[in-house]
């Protein structure tokens, strides 16, 4: 009397004995509680982190977080997107220091327990690779390929803005140095109004201490500014007048344009979207109610709204924002998606709260040539077979 | 402070923490170093990554690329477009030999700028390279950098001719 | 040169050597990228879940989450608090089904896949244990102890109101009993309009799919209903017009009065909050300012208010909610601490949006005596030694 | 429904799924038990855990209690506590025993429920338990449990008296 005799647009005939009434695992006792450190479910195991395909330098190299197969707004602290340029080192916290030095009052040499005593504030953020993705072909694959150097946490940590002020500006303060204690001793230069605007020095990622390739144990956080100036394994902030146009603010993260000059200072990632599922790798198996999931995130502020196209791009439908809604997050879509065979082109665009709306790939080599290289926040289509196999909709 | 949490650096302490070399150069270390000088140590220790001709290889290429900048196929180096020597200077003090930063002596870390900067035409061989050089030489992109003018794109939300009603 | 010449109120001298200028970890290459599914530092690995002291039935047992070492208001998934009464199933999620049935107009049954296709929706709850803590001694010595049977993470699923949408109710339902596919088949009967309500059937938690102890593939989640109708491993859900008045909700999660009577169905978990840091077994090491943190939740609702006691109750303070508040969720709240080796007893007291207040033990033993069990949500002190050592406040 | 996701269950499948037993006893299967056939196969799958006497051991106690709710230490019994018999066959079926449960036939669970209420004093040796004695037996604290009346205290937030301005 088992199978599914009303499936409808079942692609693949029911297996009777899939369900058994009462499942082995329910007539035996399972596993002791108290595993002191969780971990995922074995069937789960293809869920990982991966380096780009190709890419062939673990050291300074960047992997992604499996957004195709990720929910919601926050990425668990396994599956968070790594950027390193000389690798994780190592840091004995104990032995971790952070100098605040420079146009300031009084410098001040800070352990992290000196940290987690001043007052402390928990935000949820995402953080952005300004490389994510290449303006270039190839094209990728999964929705992890093309943008899953993204990924969001809440942050626990004390306001740059409290830390500033504790050490006292110098009139003439203008920029901040924020150096790492990687063996790339990354360094970067933020603007001191983004210092006091909404800028924090983390100790916490969702929950507990910051994992060794978030930059153990303590990262800057610079809301919405690209990843690169997120400093991880944060030691040193030297208060100057001027940015130090360091290798990463002059050689990299600047964007060429089609007259040979560059952007510089190109801090902020812009409103973006991607829909993750159904998305490249997927396979439809059925006829029927589909659901198109996404996320949408914004450097300026929060998520407004995101549209959904069905048509490739000729008609679009108000998706609706499934989580809540916070400033410089991800905020996951969904729109419904009845689908019965046709081929179709899907993609989602999103706008944020100032009105800034996401742009197509065209739109924004018609701005910037096709070698600017960073800041690519360009619309991405699927394509849907009519078998429903997906792939990635780029010519 | 008000919270007065933490401790006060000595000066010393700063200054052995404070590597940062901004284009001003003040916090250069006193020191020089020749072309000749640099090459030597540019062919023990930096070569076998970036090439013996500053080609690249594992390593970004060091050379080249002046003039491709608004090309198709744009090549960025030093020679093509770093803006300012100081900042070679202080990537090369805190993060190259890739394995082992931070191990050089200013007065190889001014020789090797100083070879990377004479193979890309920038000195002539034979130059001896100190802080007011590293400050002063002129690099071919200095004006190659303006600031970020974004949103340079102006799409628009299509609330009249294209936007239909979600269905359930 | 090096040391920390102006530390002030230091109780313990400072290691010149403890911070060198260039660290070996800044000298050598770090860990390669690309770790496929990332762990905490080893410098962390005492922050765990751990089993009751003294219990000893790791299969029907519970674990608590380490909430003196965490921080913000979301749970990693790894330390998320456990409770099994018949261990955790090793469930294959391809054989796994989802059966609803009763009083409804067209009984289904779903697979995994299934119910992703319906309109998602992601929101951040917590969930708690009923018996978090008891009500008698031997009192907990940290905060585990005392109140880590609760933990907070972004849910991901669909709202239960769509099922039940989809399968049409008929006039009489008025509960709904769900049931889990563990060895304990562990059942509990809900209201209707809590299911019509906010309740949601899910399968990701922080983004990923539910961890198995977390009831991997699919658990219901009642928010700010008591742990134990959190069904995991849902595996069926039958719409009745009365409760099961199944073992859980009788000989179990009723609360025993001084009278001999028992409430039943007494199913929200009311307004609480706790201390973290200082807390039990913490150790302060210095005079000087220092931070009050902790979490606050309420099962009605959001948290309106938190204060702080630092003289044992006699006064308060208004505690700053230093998260973003969402409604029946952990909303971590901070307030500043100076200490100069004052023996103190410090308290928070938590406020809801109904006006709710959490209450003291005494309050709650005046209403329901000592045996009640469950539902013990009071004020918890901790007394701090004029040497800083942190222990429980209770006498 | 709208969606048209997922399968509609056969009758079948739904008789064999559903396994939950009311207080109505509408969803207990045919079959009998005597407590004398109960007492067999507690003694052999039952004991081991719960005391030959019921008394508990690794699993809690089955009988004992009765007029201990009101006192300092009262004791929940299936006997002192539980409303109604048909949970004791709904629970037993679904849980027990503990590491093979679903395991036991309808007789053998109506036996076993007859033997735990027999030791509970609520049913008289050699009775033969089935489906409507299960319904119809009248536990001890059946009149024990009314509805949740929470909040049941009534603390005040102290604005006037004792809440200090927060200092910095
Ligand atoms: C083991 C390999 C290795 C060695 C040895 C090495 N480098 Fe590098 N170098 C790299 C890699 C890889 C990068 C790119 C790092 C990144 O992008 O984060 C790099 C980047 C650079 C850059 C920046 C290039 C650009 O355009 O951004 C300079 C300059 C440089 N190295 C100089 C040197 C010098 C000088 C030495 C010797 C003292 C040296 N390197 C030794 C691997 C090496
Ligand atoms: C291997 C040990 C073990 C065996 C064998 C076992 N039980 Fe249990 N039993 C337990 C444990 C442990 C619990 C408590 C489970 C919980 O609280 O989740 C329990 C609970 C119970 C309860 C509920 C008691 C209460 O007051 O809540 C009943 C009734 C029960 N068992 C009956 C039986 C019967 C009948 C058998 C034999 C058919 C049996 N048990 C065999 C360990 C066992
Ligand atoms: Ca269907
Ligand atoms: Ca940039
Ligand atoms: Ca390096
Ligand atoms: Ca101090
Ligand atoms: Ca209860
Ligand atoms: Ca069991
Ligand atoms: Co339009
Ligand atoms: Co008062």
């Amino acid at each position: 009397a088992a199978g599914e005799p009303t499936k409808t647009g079942a692609l693949a005939p029911a297996d009777p004995d899939a369900f058994p009434t009462v499942p082995t695992w329910t007539r035996q006792i399972g596993a002791p509680t108290g595993k002191g450190y969780g971990q995922p479910s074995p069937h789960e195991s293809a869920v990982t982190r991966r380096l780009y395909p190709g890419l062939t330098q673990p050291i300074t190299a960047y992997s992604t977080s499996p957004l195709q197969d990720l929910d919601g707004g926050i990425t668990p602290n396994g599956l968070f997107f790594e950027r390193h340029h000389a690798g994780v080192p190592a840091i004995d916290p104990g032995k971790h220091r952070l100098m605040i030095h420079g146009l300031v009052k009084e410098p001040l040499l800070l352990t992290v327990d000196d940290i987690r005593q001043f007052p402390s504030v928990s935000r949820i953020h995402f953080i952005e690779c300004a490389g994510n993705p290449s303006f270039l072909p190839p094209w990728g694959k999964t929705a992890a390929e093309v943008a899953g150097l993204v990924s969001c946490a809440e942050w626990t940590g004390v306001s740059l803005r409290t830390l500033l002020e504790e050490v006292g500006l110098h009139p003439d303060a203008k920029w901040v140095i924020a150096e790492g204690a990687d063996a790339a001793a990354m360094t970067r230069s933020i603007p001191l109004e983004k210092c006091l605007d909404d800028t924090l020095v983390v100790y916490s990622q969702n929950g507990e201490r910051l994992r060794p390739e978030q930059g153990y144990p303590l990262r800057l956080v610079v809301p919405g500014f690209e990843g690169n100036m997120n400093i991880k394994w944060l030691r040193r902030l030297h208060v100057t007048n001027a940015p130090a146009y360091s290798r990463e603010e002059t050689a990299k993260y600047t964007d060429l344009m089609p007259d040979g000059r560059a952007r510089k200072f190109s801090f902020v990632m812009e409103c973006k979207s991607i829909i993750t599922q159904p998305s490249g790798s997927h396979q439809l198996t059925r006829h029927g109610a589909h659901e198109i999931r996404g996320i949408a995130w914004s450097g300026m502020g929060k998520v407004e709204r995101v549209d959904v196209s069905v048509d490739g791009g000729a008609t679009w439908h108000k998706a609706e924002l499934q989580s809540t809604v916070h400033a410089k997050a991800l905020t996951a879509f969904r729109a419904p998606f009845p689908w019965n065979g046709e081929e179709r082109v899907i993609m989602s665009r999103a706008i944020d709260e100032t009105g800034y709306v996401q742009p197509t790939l065209s739109a924004l080599e018609a701005a910037r040539g096709k070698n600017s290289f960073y800041h690519n926040n360009a619309i991405q289509p699927w394509r849907i077979a009519s078998d429903g196999n997906v792939t990635n909709g780029r010519e | 402070g008000a919270y007065g949490i933490g401790t006060r650096p000595t000066d010393a302490q700063i200054a052995a923490w404070n590597i940062d070399v901004a284009p001003d150069g003040k916090a250069l270390p006193p020191g020089r170093g020749t072309v000749e000088q640099g090459h030597a140590i540019y062919d023990r220790q930096c070569a076998a990554c970036h090439g013996l001709d500053l080609q690249g290889g594992m390593g970004p290429a060091l050379a080249g690329g002046v003039g491709s900048l608004a090309s198709e196929k744009p090549l960025k180096t030093v020679g093509s477009y770093w803006p300012y020597a100081t900042t070679l200077f202080d990537y090369i003090r805190r993060t190259m030999p890739l394995a082992s930063p931070q191990t050089l002596s200013s007065d190889e870390l001014y020789a090797l700028v100083g070879y990377v900067l004479f193979r890309n035409g920038i000195v002539p061989a034979g130059t001896t390279v100190d802080a007011a050089q590293v400050v002063n030489v002129r690099m071919p992109n200095r004006e190659g950098f303006y600031l970020d003018d974004r949103p340079d794109t102006k799409e628009r939300p299509c609330d009249e001719h294209c936007l239909r009603a979600t269905k359930k």
